[in-house]
């Protein structure tokens, strides 16, 4: 099928979580190309293209404490896509449409 | 037995409502029936029409609801 | 209330027109609806309502009467789960760091790897089981205490295989398929296994119940749970008692509050299923189905002629026995590990200490065959 | 010991606990397993991406209900339900409360049957997991009502209400449709139509007009659910990938359920509609724009993109949903209008700003058709009012009140011959939703007839007492007692007060 629109995936973040979500957002932008922030009131949306990477490494750079992903859990308010993976060390959510 | 009268030309957009009815009564009957539940002007002349997934037949007000095949749960429109 | 400003003054006290003592009653009551289900089951019982006093046998005046004696909710149940979860996971964590496993005696490391790792299975087939119990049985009050018991359960599983990776070492994931092993092949399991196997088919809920707190569990847990703590720390392996007895905790909760249920219903003389009705204020409904869209009249399917007791009676006296029968080979096990303990004492202080209390609260008869 | 990564202990302690059992036949214990026409090879290599345990459940579970009911109190201590914005706003509250809650509880039994009944230790645990999740969020929803119903009216029978209400057999008949359904046709009904695409629109949207309105509360009762809709969205992408890719005779199954439900739960969302675009004075976001930010980007072309590779097509009349939104919330509230007498959340007369906000969002639709149909309250706020019982949506239960999108001035009711009777439905979607199981829909319990039979009584009186409330609690807000009963409340705090500053 014909990509006539950009696919998006992308994650709705509690703004609740104040600093952490601030970091995730910051480690979302360095790590993927083309993201957007939809500013919610109460969440932010965060998009990026086809695929999206949040490591937990960089987020706890930024952060500058430790940082499980687990946590991910208490500000992750919803997601689009598919996620491929998510272990201790990295989120990936995309679409797979372009690999057929 | 219960059928359900609409009056397409309410500008309020409502639906059919229900008239509880009976075989036996005259179309008229009901005719007047829903004409004074929808506080439709009095003095005016209406007709009923029954709807179908095939279409429409017209209700012969003089007869009653049996002889002109009317059911349980039928549409009806109120024309006016 | 008496701060209160007059014009702050609520309107009325209760939240609802039904009353309610706390807030486990307020968030529990009158959640199920009742009556008015929209169409019946596509394949399984077509004739039933989605929520129906058929799905048991026995009669119950009020389903709304049943109280959990802990009053846990949603709140207070993941509060109180988390302090154990913390534990079990400080408790593997010091163990790991004291290198307790290490000075454990061998013959007792080899038991317990054989004896506890199996039972993961048999905490996760009452868990399934306790699924078709909380689709199925009437009320929120009752089938919220099995929801929770359920993921307890759950989390059992889960715990001792934790403890069985733990244990086990580098070993860890070999030790879970030699324990499955041993529950689809050993001997010593192969009575308890088809216990399970018969808990997933038995169709009635309340049975279900029956089947797994009133027989099963209130024998085995006591065994697994209470009778070889003190032999575990004898051998040198006080992770184990440790984990029992956060184990423990839930299983006492879940024989409390099925004992009240059971003695609910067998104390109930209702003869008509459809009694329950009165209760909830629909004493003269006469039930959907006369619309003539539904497929039967549900109230035409015969009643019962045993009493509550009675059905409860034939129940208790099958699965008892069976229990007795599934507990019983596992002394093999203990034997040929060189544990000395007996089961039969444990059987019959299970017997004496809650089982045959219960039944006599509940008046009830059994007659055990083994 | 060596330390098992995540997937591989995620496994270990969820996989493999069922076997093959030896004494009795597998069919007796999964009776429901072969009914629907799906087929599993291996679905062993299926996984729940969140692969969430016992543990990790029950300590984010507990975080998460603490801060929900710390926020929950200081609410009710400060009496915040005085300090919103305006007080119509728990008229759209009332109508989430009775009309969601309930479904939350119908959910939380369903995932137990889902789970009971498929055998897929992959997803299995997650529907264990979601079981539970949804008695809390029926649980959490009470608590905050059952705050509210101390202060305000409309609630205080909420399950009779929820029983016997004509308006609230629209939630209830959806999820009695999958409660009643196979156990596969359930999984797609709700953990992913439901789930994945429709309950963003669901909280995101209402929740951010809870915090914009100041309903502190309600906000986080919304953020609190939401977060542990991700894993149901997680659950729902893996059940539908699975059946997809196990074998290419469940695509076609899965693409009737995905028509169907897709119809199925648009429709249930038509009161969400009004409560994005006109209960809330201040609103986060329109109708329009959130069904196409959720829906038509995220879903239409996000995932249906993806789906094409297995042959799946978009859902049957997505396209009409597609017109209908510049006229869903409109159309909606002129039915809740015409009923507003007899349901237990009340209508309003809009005010200047309202009608200023949806002429802006709306522009193509709102003054023309719909504003001049509020404009005739003005006056007097029954005029609209429905002169008896309505026909209702064979399927979804609503009066067939529906404008068809192309003809806006016509209706879109559609009528259809089945067993000896005339079946009236709302629309085209679900019409055809009908005519595919229409020996199920012929089954539905309507309100209609119970009343005009006089099975509950003679007069008015019985019909309220047998809805839980009485006519006092229905109707207008700005002319109701709830209102000066708010203004009281208001009074007694100062919230009004001026103060000058020189």
């Amino acid at each position: 099928m014909a990509t006539s629109q950009q696919q998006y995936v992308g994650v709705d973040l509690d703004k609740n979580g104040g600093a952490v979500t601030d970091a995730v957002v910051e480690a979302i932008q360095q790590d993927n190309p083309g993201v957007e922030l939809v500013d919610f009131n109460i969440y932010v949306k965060v998009k990026a293209p086809q695929r999206m990477i949040i490591r937990r490494q960089l987020v706890e750079d930024i952060l500058g404490r430790n940082w499980d992903l687990q946590e991910l859990h208490m500000v992750m308010a919803s997601y689009f896509g598919f996620i491929e993976e998510w272990d201790e060390e990295k989120l990936v959510i995309r679409w797979s449409a372009d690999e057929s | 037995m219960l059928v359900w009268v609409r009056v397409p030309s309410d500008d309020r957009f409502l639906s059919h409502q229900g008239v509880p009815a009976h075989p036996d009564m005259k179309a008229q009957e009901l005719l007047d029936k829903a004409t004074q539940m929808w506080g439709l002007p009095e003095g005016k002349t209406y007709q009923l029409v029954r709807l179908h997934a095939t279409g429409q037949q017209p209700v012969h007000l003089d007869k009653t609801l049996q002889e002109n095949g009317l059911r349980d749960g039928d549409p009806i429109d109120l024309l006016g | 209330m008496t701060m209160q400003a007059r014009n702050l003054q609520p309107i009325r006290q209760q939240p609802w027109d039904w009353a309610t003592k706390n807030e486990y009653e307020e968030v529990t009551l009158r959640e199920q609806p009742y009556i008015h289900g929209h169409y019946r089951n596509k394949y399984y019982k077509p004739d039933y309502d989605i929520y129906d006093p058929r799905y048991t046998r026995v009669r119950v005046r009020d389903w709304e009467a049943f109280r959990d004696p802990k009053k846990l909710w949603y709140q207070t149940y993941v509060m109180t789960r988390k302090k154990m979860a913390d534990e079990v996971e400080a408790l593997f964590e010091r163990a790991g760091k004291l290198a307790i496993y290490e000075r454990v005696d061998p013959a007792w490391r080899k038991f317990s790897l054989a004896f506890y790792t199996p039972l993961r299975h048999y905490e996760y087939a009452g868990a399934v089981q306790l699924q078709h119990v909380v689709r199925y049985a009437m009320g929120c009050p009752i089938e919220q205490a099995a929801t929770y018991t359920a993921f307890d359960k759950q989390g059992r599983a889960q715990w001792l295989s934790t403890w069985a990776l733990e244990f086990a070492g580098g070993e860890g994931l070999q030790a879970l398929q030699h324990a499955r092993q041993l529950w689809l092949e050993d001997e010593s399991y192969d009575k308890l296994r088809s216990y399970m196997e018969h808990v997933l088919v038995t169709d009635d809920w309340v049975e279900v119940l029956v089947a797994l707190h009133l027989a099963i569990e209130p024998i085995l847990d006591r065994l697994a749970y209470e009778q070889l703590n003190a032999i575990s720390i004898e051998h040198g392996d006080p992770v184990l008692a440790e984990l029992a007895l956060i184990c423990s905790e839930q299983v006492q909760w879940q024989e409390n509050w099925t004992a009240s249920l059971f003695q609910l219903i067998a104390t109930d003389p209702t003869t008509s299923r459809w009694d329950y009705l009165k209760s909830l204020g629909y004493e003269d409904w006469p039930g959907d189905y006369r619309w003539g869209r539904t497929l039967s009249n549900p109230k035409s399917t015969p009643e019962e002629t045993l009493t509550n007791q009675e059905i409860m009676s034939q129940w208790a006296s099958k699965w008892i026995s069976r229990a007795i029968q599934a507990v019983t080979p596992l002394q093999s096990l203990l034997d040929r590990h060189g544990i000395s303990c007996a089961v039969e004492p444990v059987m019959e202080r299970a017997m004496a200490s809650y089982i045959l209390p219960t039944l006599e609260k509940c008046g009830i008869d059994v007659k055990i065959s083994v | 010991m060596a330390k098992l990564n995540v997937s591989t202990r995620y496994k270990a302690l969820t996989r493999d606990l069922m076997w093959d059992p030896k004494d009795v036949n597998i069919k007796e214990i999964y009776p429901l397993i072969e009914a629907e026409g799906i087929h599993i090879r291996d679905p062993k290599r299926w996984e729940d991406p969140f692969r969430m345990t016992f543990n990790q459940y029950v300590k984010i579970q507990s975080e998460k209900e603490h801060l929900h009911h710390a926020i929950r109190g200081a609410f009710e201590a400060n009496h915040g339900h005085a300090r919103i914005v305006d007080s119509r706003w728990f008229e759209g509250v009332k109508a989430f409360a009775v009309a969601v809650q309930p479904a939350e509880y119908a959910a939380h039994r369903l995932m137990a049957y889902i789970g009971r009944n498929i055998p897929i230790e992959a997803i299995r645990f997650a529907t264990f997991n979601q079981a539970v999740d949804e008695l809390r969020h029926a649980q959490i929803e009470i608590k905050h009502y059952a705050h509210m119903s101390r202060y305000y009216d409309g609630l205080h029978a909420y399950s009779k209400t929820n029983e016997n209400l004509w308006f609230n057999t629209v939630p209830k008949s959806f999820f009695d449709d999958a409660l009643t359904s196979g156990p596969f046709e359930a999984l797609i009904a709700i953990s992913f139509s439901f789930e994945y695409v429709f309950t963003n629109i669901l909280f995101l949207p209402f929740a951010s007009s809870a915090a914009a309105v100041g309903d502190e509360h309600f906000a986080s009762v919304g953020k609190s659910v939401q977060s542990d809709e991700s894993r149901h969205m997680a659950l729902g992408m893996a059940a539908l990938k699975m059946l997809l890719e196990e074998d290419d005779r469940n695509i076609p199954i899965v693409q009737r359920w995905l028509d169907k439900w897709f119809w199925r739960c648009y429709r249930v969302f038509a009161v969400i509609s009004t409560l994005v675009d006109y209960y809330p004075r201040i609103r986060a976001i329109s109708w329009k724009k959130a069904f196409e930010m959720y829906v038509e980007d995220q879903v239409l072309n996000g995932l249906f993109k993806d789906l094409f590779k297995y042959g799946i097509r978009p859902p049957r009349h997505f396209e009409d949903s597609m017109k209908e939104k510049e006229h869903y919330s409109h159309a909606t509230m002129r039915i809740l209008d015409h009923y507003k007498h007899a349901n237990y959340f009340r209508g309003f007369r809009l005010q200047p700003d309202d009608y200023d906000w949806l002429s802006r969002e709306y522009p193509n639709t709102f003054e023309r058709y719909y504003a001049p149909f509020f404009r005739k309250m003005d006056d007097h706020v029954m005029a609209v009012a429905s002169p008896g019982l309505p026909a209702v949506c064979a399927v979804c239960q609503i009066p067939c009140e529906y404008p068809n999108p192309d003809r806006p001035q016509e209706s879109w009711t559609q009528y259809v011959e089945y067993n000896g009777k005339t079946h009236m439905l709302c629309s085209p979607g679900c019409r055809d939703i009908f005519l595919a199981e229409p020996e199920k829909y012929m089954q539905w319990w309507w309100p209609a007839e119970s009343y005009l039979s006089g099975e509950f009584g003679s007069s008015l009186e019985d019909m309220f007492e047998y809805f839980g409330f009485t006519p006092e609690e229905a109707n207008e807000h700005y002319s109701s007692r709830d209102y000066h009963r708010w203004i009281r409340y208001r009074e007694e705090l100062g919230l009004d007060k001026r103060f000058e500053t020189v």
